[in-house]
């Protein structure tokens, strides 16, 4: 089919990506995973005064299967760590991660032997939010340059590419 | 006894059915498990299992300088930073024998109150979001934000605040607090009422709630309760008033305690220490606006801290229970030992003998109403 | 021991489902109206509680423990001399300096004799403690307002001394610029016959005049000082 | 009658060492009757510990040899010499248990403590008399490595099972030696 055979990114399917990633931005489902201070923020930011459910992210989930985003908000000690993995293993595609705080990033003032320093090396992070805990308002904020980002994506060409490499593995 | 690695735990050859619950569970408050052996909807046995979020505080604090400390306590009860950081103070200060000018402590009492407050209203606020009431939580919040406005303008910071330092505290109270102690004061009220009326006679809550996990009191205390938990079971004992620190033998205030010591009165003590603490600070920021513009605010402390050879315990009252540290001292800069006494360690570990007997869904209820605070337990 | 067992026992009020439904929510739609109402009123933040983020902030307090930057002083000279104070205060370890002498010609530049060569300071393990700026003996560093942090890779947050410098330019023309903290009135040491009785730093008001006198000494270094000169 | 007149009375022989510092009280008791003498403290009428409030490991690895280093900093010369051979004896036990107690009633404090040398870690529960005592001897076992004998269910409690050291011993570094956890189905 003609449809295969072109390769770049054509007027139709750029169309079709705006629209998907369209409808993405506007509805990211959080998967609120607060574990310690920064859980806490993270509640003030859902709750009334700054609502996060203006951004599109009504419905908190609390299962990861039904979620886009999760928002790592707090330490991940190692205990911890095979329980990220599979809440992240869970969630469907398309999946974005935001780590909140100084610990989720690197482990900020915990230095020790029982804290994983970062969850970047676990799992793939989308956004990283400085403080301890950020105020609502920076959490807010990442989220809106996660939908910049998601903005900004390529659903249709990536899965494209990802066939075409299966296919070429497949050989 | 066969050993199910998928859930990690040994599945009974009984016709008992093991729950695991948690660690990410919507009503495990992020980091708690519990594995519960039940008999049908029935709680035959359950065992919590903690350490999701240890993080090695006591390691890293031998590690530290006694300042170096002080936004690590910070981070152990985040509901109500500020108690934690003055009892950690408070017990370096009994180290080295330090009195801390009367200014400062008042200062001291008014934000530890006002922390007091806002700890209360988000376990009110969650334990009404667990038992399916979302509404309380929006409305309690509102006011919470501005005790936190009053925390930001003290010293630039909402939850973790790092309030003052070993000898007294680094500030005076801010100007916000001046002028909105007075309005503050009435909507904290008005929520506490919004609250009441919502919840306090509403059947549905009443049945989640009554009788749920009643507790004797002399279970209570050979488990070692303290703070809110313990006077729900009916004993009156709170630091506050039975080993005054500060100027709370001065205050009028009463101590709220409870009969069965099951959910309900558990939320109820909360409830009614709420007003309490506003009375408290009341009567604390009379005696503050008597004191002269320029006492002092900071006993005279060295530079670098370096207590004398000795170790001594000291324990205030924080909106959980008795918040004590254990120090040791060897004459250096650094601590030699740290022990930290959370509140809520002891209550959970009787977690099991609490829910033993009751629902599934009553787990939930139980959870919430004990105000678990992972980092206090796990530390 | 076993568990007591509580007998529930309600009013007829509260057996009646009805009247508490019915009040609870007469409350929230008496919430609802207010919101409406509210939201017609001209103002910034038009509706009680919810701020509308992007547009309508709310305000922060000026001594909020935000971003870092670098200050400078009224000539435009950097404060840092590069001691590392900072550094060695940090709980986090987070900062790391680099002490170094101004280049020949460019003295004008820095308000001291050394400077710092190299400022990193990485904003993924800062915990905006303020330790950092109590330490600093020039008032170099301070926190600022800047709260909204978030990128896209771990590199893009670590700032180094540009990016801190800029920090303040861009304070000083929001007008952002933290002030000076207030002296801490310091208590003075008691006297020692009177230092075993409990009662004795209450009433001595001559302590305290003397503790006026003396808090310039006895308080770590807080306010910075040293940039007018 | 003072606090430490009614424990030194209502104990006897039991107490070894007596140690007062700011107002607490402690007192150095045998290991090997620790159960007895918690019993006794709390059962006694004019004393009355009723209320254990925390129980942890201490570990003074180091702690004996800086004290010792001390005068040597401060005067120099034969004179310290002799002070260091009249204190030489065999070195305190590695490890130490701290009981805190509390009486209810009168709302005093005491410190009971135990010595612990590192080859014979084992210490008689006191789960019998407090059921408080569940988690802070798993978490002692857990960070030290304090065996209770007759403890119900001595597990690891904060760190994962498959954990072999024990972190707060002050010759665990504080980063860690690099252990990782995996789960069997990873």
């Amino acid at each position: 089919m003609g449809f295969q055979a072109y390769q770049g990114e054509g007027w139709l399917l750029t169309k079709a990506e705006q629209l998907i990633n369209w409808g993405r931005s506007r509805s990211p489902w959080p998967f609120p995973y607060g574990t310690a201070c920064c859980g806490i923020e993270l509640m003030a930011a859902l709750a009334s005064s700054y609502d996060m459910a203006r951004f599109g992210a009504e419905r908190v989930g609390f299962s990861p299967r039904q979620c886009d985003v999760l928002i790592e908000a707090g330490t991940i000690t190692k205990k911890m760590v095979p329980v990220l993995k599979t809440i992240y293993a869970q969630m469907a595609e398309p999946k974005w991660v935001i780590a909140v705080g100084a610990c989720a990033c690197t482990g900020g003032v915990f230095r020790t032997y029982s804290t994983q320093q970062g969850i970047g090396s676990i799992i793939p992070v989308d956004v990283f939010v400085p403080g301890c805990p950020p105020r609502p308002e920076g959490i807010l904020y990442a989220l809106l340059k996660l939908l910049d980002k998601i903005q900004e994506d390529h659903p249709l060409y990536k899965k494209r590419q990802e066939v075409a490499e299966a296919l070429e593995a497949g050989k | 006894m066969d050993y199910d690695p998928v859930c990690q735990i040994d599945r009974d050859p009984d016709d008992l059915v093991t729950i695991n619950i948690g660690p990410t569970h919507p009503a495990m408050h992020g980091t708690l498990r519990v594995i519960a052996k039940t008999d049908g909807e029935t709680i035959v046995s359950a065992e919590p299992e903690i350490g999701y979020l240890h993080r090695g505080v006591e390691k890293l604090g031998e590690n530290f300088t006694y300042h170096q400390f002080i936004p690590l306590t910070d981070r152990m009860n985040y509901c109500s930073a500020i108690a934690s950081n003055v009892a950690y103070e408070m017990a370096v200060e009994k180290l080295m024998g330090i009195k801390v000018p009367p200014k400062a402590q008042l200062v001291r009492t008014i934000m530890m109150e006002l922390a007091r407050i806002a700890d209360h209203q988000v376990l009110v606020g969650i334990l009404g979001v667990d038992l399916g009431a979302l509404t309380p939580f929006f409305y309690l919040i509102i006011q919470r934000e501005e005790i936190y406005d009053i925390f930001e303008w003290y010293n630039g910071a909402r939850l973790t605040n790092t309030f003052g330092r070993i000898g007294g505290v680094n500030a005076d109270l801010p100007d916000k607090f001046h002028e909105k102690w007075p309005t503050l004061r009435d909507t904290i009220r008005k929520a506490n009422e919004e609250t009441d009326a919502l919840l306090t006679k509403n059947r549905i809550w009443l049945d989640r709630s009554v009788g749920v996990n009643a507790f004797s009191a002399e279970d209570a205390l050979n488990w070692g309760f303290t703070g809110p938990c313990l006077r729900a079971c009916g004993v009156k004992r709170d630091l506050r008033r039975d080993e005054p620190y500060m100027f709370y033998d001065q205050f009028d205030f009463k101590i709220p305690v409870g009969k069965h010591g099951d959910v309900f009165d558990r939320y109820m003590i909360r409830m009614e220490e709420m007003e309490e603490s506003v009375k408290i600070i009341d009567q604390a920021y009379a005696m503050y606006q008597e004191m002269p513009e320029d006492a002092p605010l900071m006993a005279k402390v060295p530079k670098i801290i370096k207590p004398p050879e000795g170790e001594c315990y000291h324990a205030i009252e924080t909106p959980n229970g008795e918040l004590g540290f254990w120090i040791r001292s060897d004459g250096s800069d650094k601590p030699y030992r740290i022990k930290i006494r959370p509140p809520c360690y002891m209550v959970y570990q009787a977690f099991g003998e609490l829910v033993k007997g009751d629902m599934i869904s009553d787990t939930i209820a139980c959870l919430s109403s004990l105000n678990i605070i992972a980092g206090e337990l796990d530390r | 021991m076993p568990k007591p067992v509580v007998k529930k026992e309600y009013p007829l009020t509260v057996r009646v489902y009805l009247i508490e439904i019915i009040k609870g929510l007469g409350l929230t739609w008496k919430h609802f109206v207010k919101n409406i109402r509210y939201s017609f009123r001209k103002g910034p933040h038009t509706v009680p509680t919810t701020w509308q983020y992007p547009e309508d902030r709310r305000p922060i307090s000026p001594n909020f423990r935000g971003a870092h930057m670098l200050m400078l002083n009224d000539r435009g000279q950097e404060l840092c001399v590069g001691c590392g104070m900072c550094a060695r205060t940090c709980p986090a370890k987070c900062i790391t300096v680099k002490r170094g002498k101004p280049a020949e010609g460019e003295e004008d530049r820095y308000a001291g004799k050394t400077c710092c060569e190299d400022f990193t300071i990485d904003m993924l393990r800062c915990i905006f403690c303020g330790f950092c700026e109590e330490a600093c003996p020039k008032g170099a560093i301070v926190l600022g307002q800047g709260h909204e942090l978030a990128e896209y890779t771990m590199e893009a947050c670590i700032y180094d001394k540009a990016r801190l410098l800029a920090n303040y330019e861009a304070a000083r023309a929001a007008g952002t610029l933290k002030p000076k903290p207030k002296k801490v009135p310091v208590d003075a040491p008691p006297p020692k016959a009177a230092a075993a009785k409990k009662s004795a730093a209450k009433a001595a008001p001559a302590a305290r005049k003397a503790a006026k006198d003396a808090n310039g000494a006895g308080k770590e270094a807080k306010s910075p000082e040293g940039d007018k000169k | 009658m003072s606090l430490k007149e009614r424990v030194q009375r209502c104990l006897g022989d039991d107490v070894i060492a007596i140690t007062e510092y700011r107002g607490d009280l402690g007192i150095e008791v045998p290991k090997g009757n620790i159960v007895s003498v918690l019993t006794r403290l709390k059962e006694d009428e004019t004393l009355g510990f009723d209320f254990l409030t925390d129980l942890f490991g201490v570990d003074n690895l180091d702690y004996y040899a800086k004290k010792k280093k001390k005068p040597k900093k401060k005067a120099a010369g034969e004179e310290e010499l002799v002070e260091e051979e009249e204190d030489k004896g065999p070195p305190p036990p590695r490890f130490e248990v701290v009981y805190l107690l509390q009486a209810l009633k009168t709302n005093e404090r005491l410190q009971v403590k135990i010595r612990v040398p590192e080859d014979d870690m084992e210490v008689d529960t006191i789960t019998t008399i407090w059921k408080a005592a569940d988690w802070p001897e798993r978490e002692a076992f857990d960070m030290f490595g304090f065996k209770f004998r007759g403890h119900h269910n001595l597990r690891r409690l904060l760190m994962w099972d498959e954990f072999e050291d024990h972190p707060l011993r002050k010759d665990y570094p504080l980063e860690g030696k690099g252990e990782e956890r995996h789960l069997s189905y990873d």
